[in-house]
């Protein structure tokens, strides 16, 4: 028996929702499909391939006050920011679900990051399963599947004109609309099939080409703009600045990418990773290489964001094969 | 115009004319409002438009510039970039939602404080009828 | 099948010629990307790299971009009349040696939008207003320059922004301004944005800083924006990379247009032209008082 | 960590009478990063200034700011106080509390005080990014160059001189002597104006440290105080004065006359001339439009028809000593100089403006200098004094005073200051002359103001008979011979009318001509009336805001004789301060670029106004801009010109005046 919910009632539950709690939800806006805060259910859209920026921009914000300081007569006050209220993401496909699994480990490893666990605790995910795939997407190849519920507190597989719901967690169960819910034999449908990409051997092939020519000559077409880690689900790092206005301290988090030219600057100007190779070359380490040593899965869920933002065409499954044959020649 | 609002103005003064001329306002008990704040640079020239739009940002409801007038900078050329470069400055932050009349290059030079001190109270009051910016 | 593949033989025979005389350290030009369809930068180094060079009307970047990244090599490029605009404008501003670029000029057919994975049949806007279809400076000219005749009304889009009350604007740019990640592609992908530490990077003065706000992404725009006033060679590139489809062409062409009408000048256009804003005219009077 | 010290100053009731000081002081204690704050009833006395210093050195400060009147005004005095205390006196900042604040705003005491609050956190931001600056050595030329050769040029060069500097006068007549040259007598000691001068103009001419060049003019002048490079024009006199002897024989034969300028037309002169007998060089120069074996010259070579002009040459052949060079060209020649003095003088307001009096078509309507060379022994009548009509004596002589001068629509709306006074000596030496004479005097208001000028100008009255008429003159025209005066008397309230047989108009000054191209020559400012600007009125009355620029005499502004050799004097002692230090310390507020930010793509070089930027290349082969810390005039135009913010200016760099923003 599966549960099953029907368009309308989805979209009075997420009314409801609403008015409850902040609804985060796929929207269009300027010819594209974004994560944006919704105000009323109709404007939730429903029949995308995926968003153009990932879901951690919920998490981890463009930008976020860590903490304010301030000195009131004399005494210094320390305010952390916290948050306060419930949020539902609705709209995450399976890819970013597993991002964002790939980021809760170094992020909530202890000593966990505060701000971003509390995004994370106050936060229900409902996952949607994708009913057809993007030109770029190669989630499978990743070991993950178009309806793969996991990493989601309740999951919406879409069936003729509605909904089959699954709660996966407690979070999500203690969220379902139990009067809207009717019971149904339906099955769900085939998952859509994807191109492969063969990523078996990557990770062990990576450290033998480190030395390799082949990053600085893929790294002459490289902008070094940003876009490739901050459309990315799994990129998570950040910089840090303190502010001083008029007295009183505000420290801010905003995203940084490890592409831009100050990224690695030393005090004192040095900077390890100057050539354009040397950075390029890190983004791919830190996802093949670095990222599966501390946790154990590649730091990829192949959403194709990458592939289809970067203004140069530079793609990850281009170097993946890449990457295999200069290992297979470097052997024999 | 709103009730007990005052504009805020920031004027960048050129050291040789505008300042001067403020000065001149000031040994010539000429009275005007007192809603501008006065920057002093060594010529208009000085003033980088990076500083315009971060007067705007911090709340200033009009912005002022104050040289000498062209021929006349103790710099020789100094104000004919400030007109060059204004110019071109001055209709895009228009086209970009600033009103036009919220900011003016003007050019008063070292005896001309009756000139300043109408300058400022004109300026006031178009700006009070304009009334204040909205947030950006 | 689109037009100018035909120019892509004698593109390949210049390329394997200068790189098998040595003239030339590499060639920079297109090579078909991922998605089988549309275009992306290609730098050829060896005389066999010479069959992936292709040219059609996807061939949208901007070359010049990469010439400041070989200083100290001589290098051939691939460049369409826009990218020789940039070409000039880098040797006005002492950025490249002409006599270490190698320019293949080639007669622009115009370029078609495309993003990654779907090509348009619609010549870009830009495109659509280009006057020069011959490259200005080149060393080698591929194709037949066609009979120039300018555009209907190049600036009309402008004129309607401008023609909007202050509030339209300011609401306009402030929801254009609030979507910007600040990812700097639009400036990555500039040719001229070649400074080592971009103004919005620095932090003393901290002019924008790290902060990615509305506040903060209107400093940048506006003063990118004007950081190429006069000198903008209108190829429209940050506009195409632009992953939040910001209309910057909207804010670099109102500059344009002013430039032209201020000081009758054009960027781009000639090897020593002095940027407008360095320097002046002592009668013009340019609407200011007096 | 800064420690800043705030310092506000009541000036007497200037600022406090407007200004709640305790409440600026409140705000003030609070500003980030303040650890003093004091207040002083007049902060630049003696006692101001001392507590001060002991306050910097009690409290540890290592940056102050002082809320007081405008920076233009006590910025040096300050930074005196504050070097005195041990700090650099560059890490100080001045809020201008006065000028800008009390003095403006003082019908509304709460605005003010909230201007002046924000004044002050503006100039404690401002102090708080200073650093400390160290000013440059720069090497000086002890040479003076005087542009002008009137009696104000003429003073200031012999002082310079009998300093023991270098001095080169430099004069566009043909000889120095100016406008007091032409004067019989002066007032208020009647003096003979010659007698009195000409000495001193032949001081100039023998004194060994003066070179004299008439007939030459400035051209262009490059570079800063102590290093001044000049190029001066030597217009072609075609008497080459090395052999000339001043003999007199080629002026006397010369055939071509035409009016003399010296004269103001009233006399004539001859194509090769010199002024005055008295000159200085007593050589003369030959009028290239006008003589005619240079029009014959100009003839042949362009070939023209019509009837050939003699080919004179009669100086040539009598030239005992053979100087006549007709060979000779303009020539220019460029100096270096540490200071200039500008005393470029006056010339008399053209009354034709007023067709109403008739100057100009009427011959006995005359200029009070027209009256001078009259009345001068040496003058074109030998000092008889005709109607310029017929020739006869004149019997009735009126004088209309303020002509163009007090007068906004048709002349200049300042006092021309000695009017009154020469039209009283006039009135005085025509009775000397011919006691038969009765002088009439319009006149608005008397201004006699000098020492001994009331009592001159009563004995005008009432030894020598004069008769003030206070009033205005309407009209003037000719009717039978004699010329009808209609004015009014506003004494006696009826219009009054008199049959004059000369008019003599009270011309005013104006500034002489080419002034306004000389102030942008030198880089000085001068007023709407074309009269340079000096650096404070009251402080600085022969300095220019630009350094190692002094003025002297009326080119400042309408004065009389005493004035203008008073400033001759004050100028000269100015340079002479100047040369005795032998270097100069350079403003230290100039342009730096950060190598490392720069992109070499030179656009400051080609805005700097003063070429003080050049390209260098670096150790790693780059090549980026490099400011000349001596030529640079800290304008700042490179800052705002370069777009990754490698330039910047010490003292008004972009993160100082972000912080001044950013408080408000």
């Amino acid at each position: 028996m599966t549960q099953i919910i029907s368009r309308k009632d989805l979209l009075s539950w997420l009314e409801r929702l609403i008015g409850e709690r902040i609804v985060i939800a796929p929207a269009r806006s300027n010819g594209m499909v974004l994560f944006q805060r919704a105000s009323r259910a109709e404007d939730i859209v429903l029949d995308f391939d995926n968003t153009a920026l990932s879901p951690k921009e919920s998490f981890l914000p463009l930008s976020e006050a860590l903490f304010t300081v301030d000195k009131e007569n004399g005494n210094i006050k320390l305010m952390p920011t916290t948050v306060d209220e419930e949020t539902v993401f609705f709209g995450i496909r399976p890819c970013d679900a597993r991002g964002m699994a790939l980021i809760d480990a170094p992020l909530l490893a202890a000593p966990a990051d505060a701000l971003y666990q509390q995004h994370r605790a106050r936060t229900t995910l409902i996952g949607l399963a994708c009913s057809q795939a993007g030109p770029e997407c190669f989630c499978t190849s990743m070991g993950i599947a178009p309806d793969d519920p996991s990493n989601v507190d309740i999951m919406l597989t879409k069936v003729d004109d509605s909904y089959i719901v699954q709660a996966i967690t407690e979070k999500g169960k203690a969220l379902l609309p139990s009067d809207l819910i009717a019971e149904s034999e339906v099955m769900p449908p085939p998952a859509p099939s994807l191109q492969a990409v063969l990523t078996e051997g990557i990770v062990e092939v990576m450290p033998g080409v480190f030395e390799a020519p082949y990053w600085s000559r893929l790294a002459d077409r490289c902008l070094h703009c940003n876009i490739c880690a901050y459309v990315c689900p799994t990129c998570y790092c950040f910089d840090i600045r303190d502010y001083i206005d008029e007295g009183s301290i505000e420290r801010v988090r905003s995203w940084e990418s490890c592409q831009s030219p100050g990224f690695t600057r030393l005090a004192g100007g040095y900077d390890p990773r100057s050539t354009k190779g040397a950075r390029l070359r890190q983004r791919f380490y830190h996802k093949l290489s670095y990222f599966p040593e501390h946790f154990g899965l590649i730091g990829c869920v192949g959403c194709g964001r990458c592939v289809r933002y970067c203004p140069v065409n530079i793609d990850i499954r281009e170097v993946i094969s890449d990457i295999q044959k200069l290992g297979a020649q470097s052997e024999c | 115009m709103i009730e007990g609002y005052q504009p805020k103005i920031i004027g960048f003064l050129c050291n040789w004319c505008g300042y001067a001329g403020a000065d001149l306002a000031g040994t010539s008990r000429i009275t005007y409002p007192a809603n501008i704040r006065v920057i002093r640079v060594p010529c208009s020239g000085r003033v980088d438009p990076l500083l315009v739009l971060k007067s705007f940002q911090r709340g200033a409801d009009g912005v002022l510039i104050a040289g000498c007038h062209p021929g006349e900078c103790h710099y020789v050329e100094g104000n004919y970039y400030t007109r060059r470069r204004f110019a071109l400055f001055h209709p895009f932050l228009e086209y970009l939602g600033i009103e036009k009349e919220r900011f003016r290059v003007e050019w008063v030079s070292a005896s001309e404080g009756k000139k300043f001190s109408k300058l400022v109270s004109s300026f006031t009051e178009e700006l009070a009828k304009l009334g204040p910016r909205r947030e950006a | 099948m689109q037009e100018g593949l035909d120019l892509m033989p004698q593109i390949r025979d210049k390329a394997r010629e200068l790189l098998t005389s040595g003239a030339v350290d590499c060639v920079i030009g297109y090579e078909r990307a991922s998605d089988g369809l549309t275009a992306r930068p290609l730098f050829a180094y060896e005389p066999n790299d010479v069959d992936k060079l292709i040219f059609d009307q996807t061939c949208a970047h901007n070359l010049a971009r990469f010439l400041v990244n070989k200083r100290d090599s001589t290098v051939a490029i691939v460049a369409k009349p826009c990218d020789s605009r940039a070409i000039n404008l880098l040797l006005a501003e002492k950025q490249i040696q002409r006599e270490r670029v190698y320019v293949i000029g080639v007669v622009c057919p115009g370029i078609v939008e495309a993003t990654w994975g779907q090509i348009g049949d619609k010549l870009q806007a830009r495109c659509q207003l280009c006057r020069e279809h011959t490259p200005l400076v080149y060393d080698f000219l591929v194709g037949e320059p066609p009979a120039e005749e300018p555009p209907a009304e190049p600036y009309h889009d402008v004129a309607e922004m401008e023609a909007k009350s202050a509030a339209e604007k300011h609401s306009f740019w402030a929801e254009q301004f609030a979507r910007c990640i600040r990812c700097y592609a639009c400036r990555q992908a500039c040719p001229g944005c070649y400074c080592t530490e971009c103004f919005a990077e620095q932090l003393d003065p901290l002019w924008v800083g790290i902060r990615i706000a509305p506040m903060e992404n209107e400093v940048w725009h506006i003063i990118r924006a004007f950081h190429l006033a006069g000198r903008c060679i209108a190829c429209n590139e940050c506009e195409r990379v632009c992953p939040v489809n910001i209309p910057l062409s909207l804010l670099n062409r109102k500059l344009e247009k002013d430039v032209l009408e201020l000081f009758g000048f054009r960027s781009g256009l000639s090897a020593e032209a002095v940027p407008p804003l360095a320097t002046f005219k002592k009668e013009e009077r340019l609407g200011m008082s007096e | 960590m800064a420690r800043i010290g705030v310092f506000i100053c009541h000036c007497g009731t200037n600022i406090a009478g407007t200004v709640d000081i305790a409440e600026v002081m409140a705000a003030a204690e609070k500003m980030p990063q303040v650890v003093f704050v004091d207040d002083n009833k007049y902060t630049c006395s003696e006692p101001g200034q001392a507590s001060i210093r002991d306050a910097i050195i009690a409290n540890r400060l290592n940056r102050v700011v002082i809320g007081s009147c405008s920076p233009r005004m006590h910025e040096m005095t300050f930074r005196r106080t504050v070097a005195a205390a041990g700090l650099n006196p560059y890490l100080l900042e001045i809020a201008n509390l006065r000028e800008h604040c009390s003095w403006v705003h003082s019908g509304d005491t709460v605005a003010a005080t909230a201007k002046a609050i924000e004044l002050v956190r503006m100039a404690v931001a401002k102090v708080s990014r200073a650093e400390a600056l160290f000013p440059k050595e720069i090497g000086l030329t002890k040479r003076a160059l005087v542009v002008g050769g009137g009696v104000a040029g003429i003073q200031a060069a012999l002082d310079i001189a009998d300093a023991g500097y270098e001095v080169v006068l430099v004069e566009r007549e043909p000889s120095i002597g100016g406008h007091m040259a032409q004067l019989d007598k002066t007032f208020p000691t009647l003096d003979c104006s010659a007698c009195i001068l000409t000495p001193k103009m032949v001081d100039v001419a023998q004194h060994p440290k003066i070179t004299l060049l008439t007939y030459a003019e400035v051209q262009k002048v490059n570079g800063f105080v102590g290093n001044f490079e000049v190029e001066i024009l030597h217009k072609a006199k075609k008497v080459d004065h090395s052999k000339c002897t001043g003999c007199g024989t080629c002026w006397q034969k010369c055939p071509e006359k035409l009016p003399s300028e010296f004269d103001h037309g009233l006399g004539q002169r001859t194509a090769i001339y010199i002024p005055f007998a008295q000159a200085v060089p007593p050589k003369p120069v030959i009028d290239t439009e006008h003589c005619r074996y240079m029009k014959y010259l100009e003839f042949m070579e362009q070939g023209k028809e019509g009837k050939k002009p003699p080919q004179c040459l009669i100086c040539e052949k009598l030239c005992p000593t053979g100087a006549i060079d007709w060979e000779q060209q303009d020539q220019v020649s460029t100096e270096q100089f540490g200071a200039i003095v500008v005393a470029t003088g006056y010339q008399a307001f053209d009354a034709a403006v007023y067709g109403e009096y008739g100057a100009g078509r009427y011959p006995d309507v005359i200029s009070g200098l027209q009256l001078e060379r009259l009345m001068n022994a040496s003058g074109p009548t030998s000092g008889e004094v005709i109607r310029p009509s017929d020739g006869s004596h004149p019997q009735t002589v009126v004088f209309v005073s303020c002509v163009g001068s007090r007068d906004d629509q048709k002349g200049r709306s300042y006092c021309s200051k000695v009017c009154c006074m020469y039209m009283a000596k006039h009135a005085i030496m025509l009775k000397e002359h011919d006691p038969e004479i009765q002088s009439y005097i319009f006149y608005i208001d008397i201004r006699a103001g000098g020492k001994d000028y009331e009592e001159f100008a009563q004995r005008a009255q009432e030894e020598y008979g004069a008769l003030y008429l206070r009033g205005r003159v309407s009209k003037i025209y000719p009717q039978n011979g004699k010329l009808i005066v209609c004015g009014e008397d506003s004494l006696i309230g009826r219009p009054v009318e008199i049959a004059a047989d000369l008019v003599v108009l009270a011309t005013g000054m104006i500034p002489s001509a080419g002034a306004a191209e000389m102030a942008r020559r030198l880089n000085i400012s001068c007023d709407s009336n074309n009269f340079f600007i000096e650096a404070h009125p009251k402080l600085r009355p022969v300095e220019t805001l630009t350094d190692g620029v002094f003025l002297a005499g009326s080119c400042i502004g309408p004065r009389d004789i005493p004035e203008c050799v008073a400033q001759g004097s004050a100028a000269a002692a100015k340079v002479a301060a100047l040369f005795s230090h032998d270097t100069l310390t350079s403003d230290p507020m100039t342009a730096t670029i950060d190598a490392m930010r720069c992109i070499g793509c030179l656009l400051c070089v080609e805005a700097c106004p003063f070429n003080a930027i050049d390209s260098l290349v670096t150790s790693d082969g780059r090549t980026v801009a490099g400011v000349i810390e001596s030529v640079c005039e800290g304008c700042g135009l490179c800052v705002s010109t370069c777009r990754p913010g490698a330039a910047n200016l010490r003292g008004f760099t972009q993160q100082q005046l972000l912080a001044e923003v950013m408080v408000l």
